[in-house]
């Protein structure tokens, strides 16, 4: 199984969502995050006093599903994030040993 | 000079004043988080701004020796000739200056209440130029026509605190405003949702305590006419949060507090230009009826497609509409309308809409379109989906 | 009619309607960010609610012709007879409707105060129904039998703003409500940590300046006694902010933001019966009492095991029959207490707490079976677990 | 006694006692979230510590029987005399315990504008030590000098409102705290910005409305200069948030929300001591210069590398000294300033803010120094780092 | 060495802190998440408007733990998580290459 | 490639991000997380009822980087990071498969 993390923009959170769902995927988690890269941040100024912010808003959406889903979904989620524009996010793919679902205590692909 | 009635009015003022940042809380808690300072800051700004040139010219074109009906002169300019004793004083109980400041207050609070319309979308230096010139082009010759001798009061037209001269001109630039400035990126497929409505919350509350000053300080005396406008003030405002979440119940399923706030301050509008000639039971259908329309008008712009981001045609332009024709209907005290056997009186209110509508949905389009083609209105796309508070401001409202 | 005790009373009638926004605040402040709207709406709507039931009748039961020291006729019912002369008026020197809408803000903010014994686990729409019948069957008569001509008023007990009509009546029917509705799902597993407590200090703060119109408008006039009462007021609350605080640090080890705020409003509650019949020291001497007995009081709930979500019971209840006790002590101004050798004040002050604590719970005890069992007061352990928010009002408070 | 101005200075003072928890929230919001509650107990605890100060001991010396111009006696010493007629009232119009409030709102508002300057590191007992102690020994000499009868109003020194005795009272103070203290720790590493700019802005708004009660109240009747000082408060502070903007967005490229609040915070400041002897437009002249000064004042702490936390040098003490001058030179009401050719009256106003400035901050030194030699005034490094909230008062502000 | 991932209900955070410190377990780590899955999310209205929320709040419960523990850790955090009601949440089992503390430098099972 | 979480003090970011940035590290994600650990947490009370706060403020970063630069960003990080006192935090090093740039659909090292 792999664990599919996507960092994107918070607003496209809806629409890769869908994407995903159209794929089949049942259940994902999502969480804020702020994120450092390429995308400049922005001047903030307080009483005179200047701060660079370098982090920007971003959302983690995290899926754990079975390895021959996992092309798919980086696939559509990439398809679904996509602006074009600098600070898109990112896909990682990170191994995963084993699932289980709290409610029934089911492991491995039953319990996605 | 009535001491009673300098207390009365100074306080009231006070009041009045509060229920700009009032506002300020009121929409900044509706729209979303990255909005929230330059939704405010363009309320609050105004207590400088609006204040500025109300001093300045504002007030003596409002109240200054009227020109044929349509506008005051410039005895007043810069604050000649209004001292701290009763000469020249519109209100003969008052000192000038608390007659004055308490007038100051309105013309703050009502470019403020047009913002709703196009928050979260307009550039900042355009809003200043737009809201100053918006102030002595629409807002003082408004006042002027009602209030200060000109051809709406002596037509007879009622408004006891500002049906037309606050809400209904204020509702017309806003339609005007979002009209011309078209929808925000997004609207429609990004979730809009309040990001913090006991803000909200707060800001209607505040609005509703100052409202005792806007309405009952508008009898410019500590008196029975006073009691009245606090009383009808209280109960319209009162019935139309039950009105609103009535018809809200019925029409989406559950009575919210973003409609128990929305009611209040739209029963609020409504009374205000019958405060003070209608009797508190009269208010009090008033307010049912008018919390029910004004949810109905918020409503109408999915209908017709226009962005009015915070409803401020759907509540001050319709509230106030319904509040004119209802003091035509209703009045009592000191004046007659239609239930006393006066259908003349609704004919004049009918007039005085239609009048104010027009001047000030055209008056404010030309000034949109000329401040636009000098400097452009709107946010660029991507200072829109930033966010007006680090684009417009340098800032963020909240860390944790 | 005296203009200057208009103007007075008419804007502490706005500093009082200011004070259910503030304890909407206050309250929810103290609970789960998951219930911020529902707490906030149970305190709010009761603007509008409270409001036309008191115009529609509450009034009149409340201050008509007086029926056997019980209960008010129907003459006002509808606010007939209700004028903006001083006719019929109960304080000759205001105008009636200005006397009238003073006492509506009494009862509007009385229910408010005792949602906070059964925050987080009443439904919506029996609370209206709840909320309208209290007023009714328990604010009017109470307010009756004070201040309206009834048997407590006529017998000598003093309360000169509330101490029963309010504070009492509204703890008596808290400790009815937690008590019938039982415990909060998780009471004393979970964490049950205020969501928001500059909110809630944002709360207090206007509760207390609402309270010098509470207080200090009860003279009914701008006069001395109207300035004793501001004073013991402002007095009271911060020596109870430091009884408080001081009884808070020797039992838990420090001062607390929520204790200042918790005392301060303990003080208020105290003095509420007292204010114009006490001296400014002894305001002080209550105040430190009364802040030290309610921390007291809000640890009884560990005792006994109920679970009065905000302490509506230790603050309002205990701090009112405190108060109402303590003015039979200490009243040395237009009546005479235990100091000035007058114990028999003093017996009626216990009469008047022991009568109004058991009328009270009865009837709220009453009311709450009675609604519960035509409509189910209790939300669902899953409401109560999703938020009341959510469930009751399709809403969430913020977003980040 | 006058009816109409009694209740006008109550409403002032209920105005006035509101500032100080607008006060909390102005400077809580600035803080860091760790800060936020610590921060606001420093003013809040003061309506109660403050509060009964004054009742014992604070008030007398401030009023009492002058003795060489330096001091006032015990004569009010715990309220004796102090009664609901005008007895011995210094204001002949008010019930004396009208004024002695009054006076009350100002004597807790100014120990509370200090802690700005050593925010986010003080231990609490330390701090309400040291605050009880300046009442006493700064701030009632202070407010016997300039209104209780002694040297410097003999002089004939102008102070409507407090200029010296309040704003650069705690501007010296709040120097000579910052001095002593030392920075936060990480100051000018760490970022340190506000949590809660709405929480600013709101407080703003509350200090702005209070302040019509600071300096119309001032007039201690409802007559034309109250409505004087009431415009002159509007309009010093309006043009004072364009002032502060407008250097601002030259100084940095764009107008801040926190800009307008703390440019129309500065422009009340500095129109304080003048607002009842001078004319609107010479307030707005006060106010535009005053804000423009102001952003140049919390510029210095960086020059001179002092943590001012939240800039009350730069705003009071600085706003404060203008004002004070400005009144010098402005006066045309009641007094001649150097516009109306009398350039001694600029003198005197200039001696006494030499006299406030080293008074002020001599004793508020010796004050800090010798309450940290017994209790430790600084928090510890891991208290400070951790946040005065869960350290000094065992709360956290927020939970989500 | 593994990490182990525990989206839960939030109010279940307390309850899994203690199964797992019973266990032994010396440090966690959490954070906010919203989950997306087969429990359902609610209705939002506001002024009339109606929007479909998803994604209900969860936490997620981050332990690094040595390859033995691992087991043991899901099993007691899947007991403390439990109610049985749909949207009890997953626990994941990642592989860690290495774990450093960062006051020491230790590293491995040492570090832990 | 590896995913590198460094769980740190809050305000100890701003110096982790420049110490990496200075190794080369073009982005990182960075997202709030309470952490319990030896490190002890503070007494809460409210109108005297007492709750006991063990959880405490932390960052969690996250960067993704080549495998020959995951042990450099560990011990930029750590050094960074470091105050010598309990509840400095921890770094986990976690196998990642793959890695997408969503703006471009590049994958691998090219992605980071
Ligand atoms: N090496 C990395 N490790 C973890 N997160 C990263 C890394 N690089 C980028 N990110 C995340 O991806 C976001 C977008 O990256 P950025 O460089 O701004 O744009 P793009 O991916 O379009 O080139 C960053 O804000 C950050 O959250
Ligand atoms: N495939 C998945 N990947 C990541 N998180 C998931 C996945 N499936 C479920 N979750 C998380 O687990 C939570 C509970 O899942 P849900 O399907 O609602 O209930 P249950 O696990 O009881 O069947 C979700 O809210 C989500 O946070
Ligand atoms: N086994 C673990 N798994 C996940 N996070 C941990 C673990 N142990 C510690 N942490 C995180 O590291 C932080 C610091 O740990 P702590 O034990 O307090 O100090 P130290 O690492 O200095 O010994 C904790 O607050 C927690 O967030």
């Amino acid at each position: 199984m792999k664990k599919i993390e996507i960092i994107a923009k918070p607003f496209k959170v809806e629409d890769i969502k869908e994407a995903l769902t159209e794929l089949g995927v049942k259940g994902m988690t999502v969480s804020e995050a702020k994120g450092f890269g390429r995308q400049r941040g922005h001047k903030e100024v307080y009483r005179g006093a200047e701060y660079q912010v370098d982090f920007v808003p971003k959302v983690k959406i995290e899926v754990v599903a079975e390895d021959d889903m996992a092309p798919k979904i980086v696939k559509a989620a990439q398809e679904a994030a996509r602006t074009g524009q600098v600070g898109d996010g990112k896909i990682f793919v990170i191994p995963v040993d084993d699932v289980m679902r709290i409610r029934t205590g089911e492991t491995g692909d039953d319990a996605i | 000079m009535n001491a009673a009635d300098t207390a009365f009015v100074l306080v009231c003022a006070a009041l009045v004043m509060f229920m700009t940042p009032g506002l300020a809380l009121f929409y900044a808690g509706m729209v979303r988080s990255k909005n929230v300072l330059g939704t405010t800051m363009q309320s609050f700004v105004l207590l400088g701004l609006g204040t500025v040139v109300w001093a300045v010219v504002g007030y003596s074109l409002a109240f200054g020796t009227d020109f044929g009906g349509i506008i005051g002169g410039f005895d007043f300019a810069f604050m000649r000739d209004v001292g701290l004793d009763t000469a020249n004083s519109p209100a003969e109980n008052l000192p000038h200056l608390a007659f004055m400041v308490f007038q100051c207050m309105f013309a703050v609070l009502t470019p403020a209440l047009i913002t709703g319309a196009f928050a979260e979308r307009m550039r900042f230096g355009p809003f200043l130029v737009f809201s100053a010139l918006w102030l002595i082009l629409v807002y003082s010759p408004m006042c002027h026509w009602v209030w200060g001798g000109g051809w709406l009061g002596q037509m007879g037209a009622l408004d006891f605190a500002g049906g037309a001269v606050v809400h209904m001109s204020s509702g017309a630039a806003a339609l005007a405003g979002c009209l011309y400035l078209g929808k925000r990126k997004g609207y429609g497929k990004e979730p809009n949702i309040p990001h913090n409505l006991p803000m909200t919350v707060l800001g209607a509350a505040i609005l509703w305590f100052g409202w005792f000053g806007f309405n009952a300080g508008s009898a410019l005396a500590a008196d029975g006419l006073a009691a009245n406008a606090f009383v009808t003030t209280h109960f319209a405002a009162a019935a139309a949060m039950l009105g609103w979440l009535i018809v809200e119940t019925l029409h989406s399923g559950k009575p919210t507090t973003l409609g128990a706030a929305s009611g209040a301050v739209a029963g609020l509008v409504c009374i205000t230009p019958a405060a003070g000639f209608v009797s508190p039971m009269a208010s009090i259908v008033i307010g049912l009826l008018g919390g029910a329309i004004c949810y109905g008008g918020v409503l109408l712009k999915g209908k017709f497609g226009y962005d009015d981001s915070l409803d401020v045609v759907g509540i001050h332009g319709l509230g106030g509409t319904f509040g004119a024709l209802a003091t035509g209907v209703f009045a009592s005290i000191g004046a007659e309308g239609l239930i006393m056997g006066n259908p003349k009186q609704l004919w004049i209110q009918f007039v005085s809409v239609v009048a104010t509508w027009i001047f000030c949905f055209v008056m404010s389009l030309i000034l949109y379109k000329v401040v636009d083609a000098v400097m452009g209105l709107r946010a660029s796309e991507e200072d829109e989906s930033k966010g007006l508070d680090v684009t417009q401001h340098n800032e963020t409202g909240y860390q944790w």
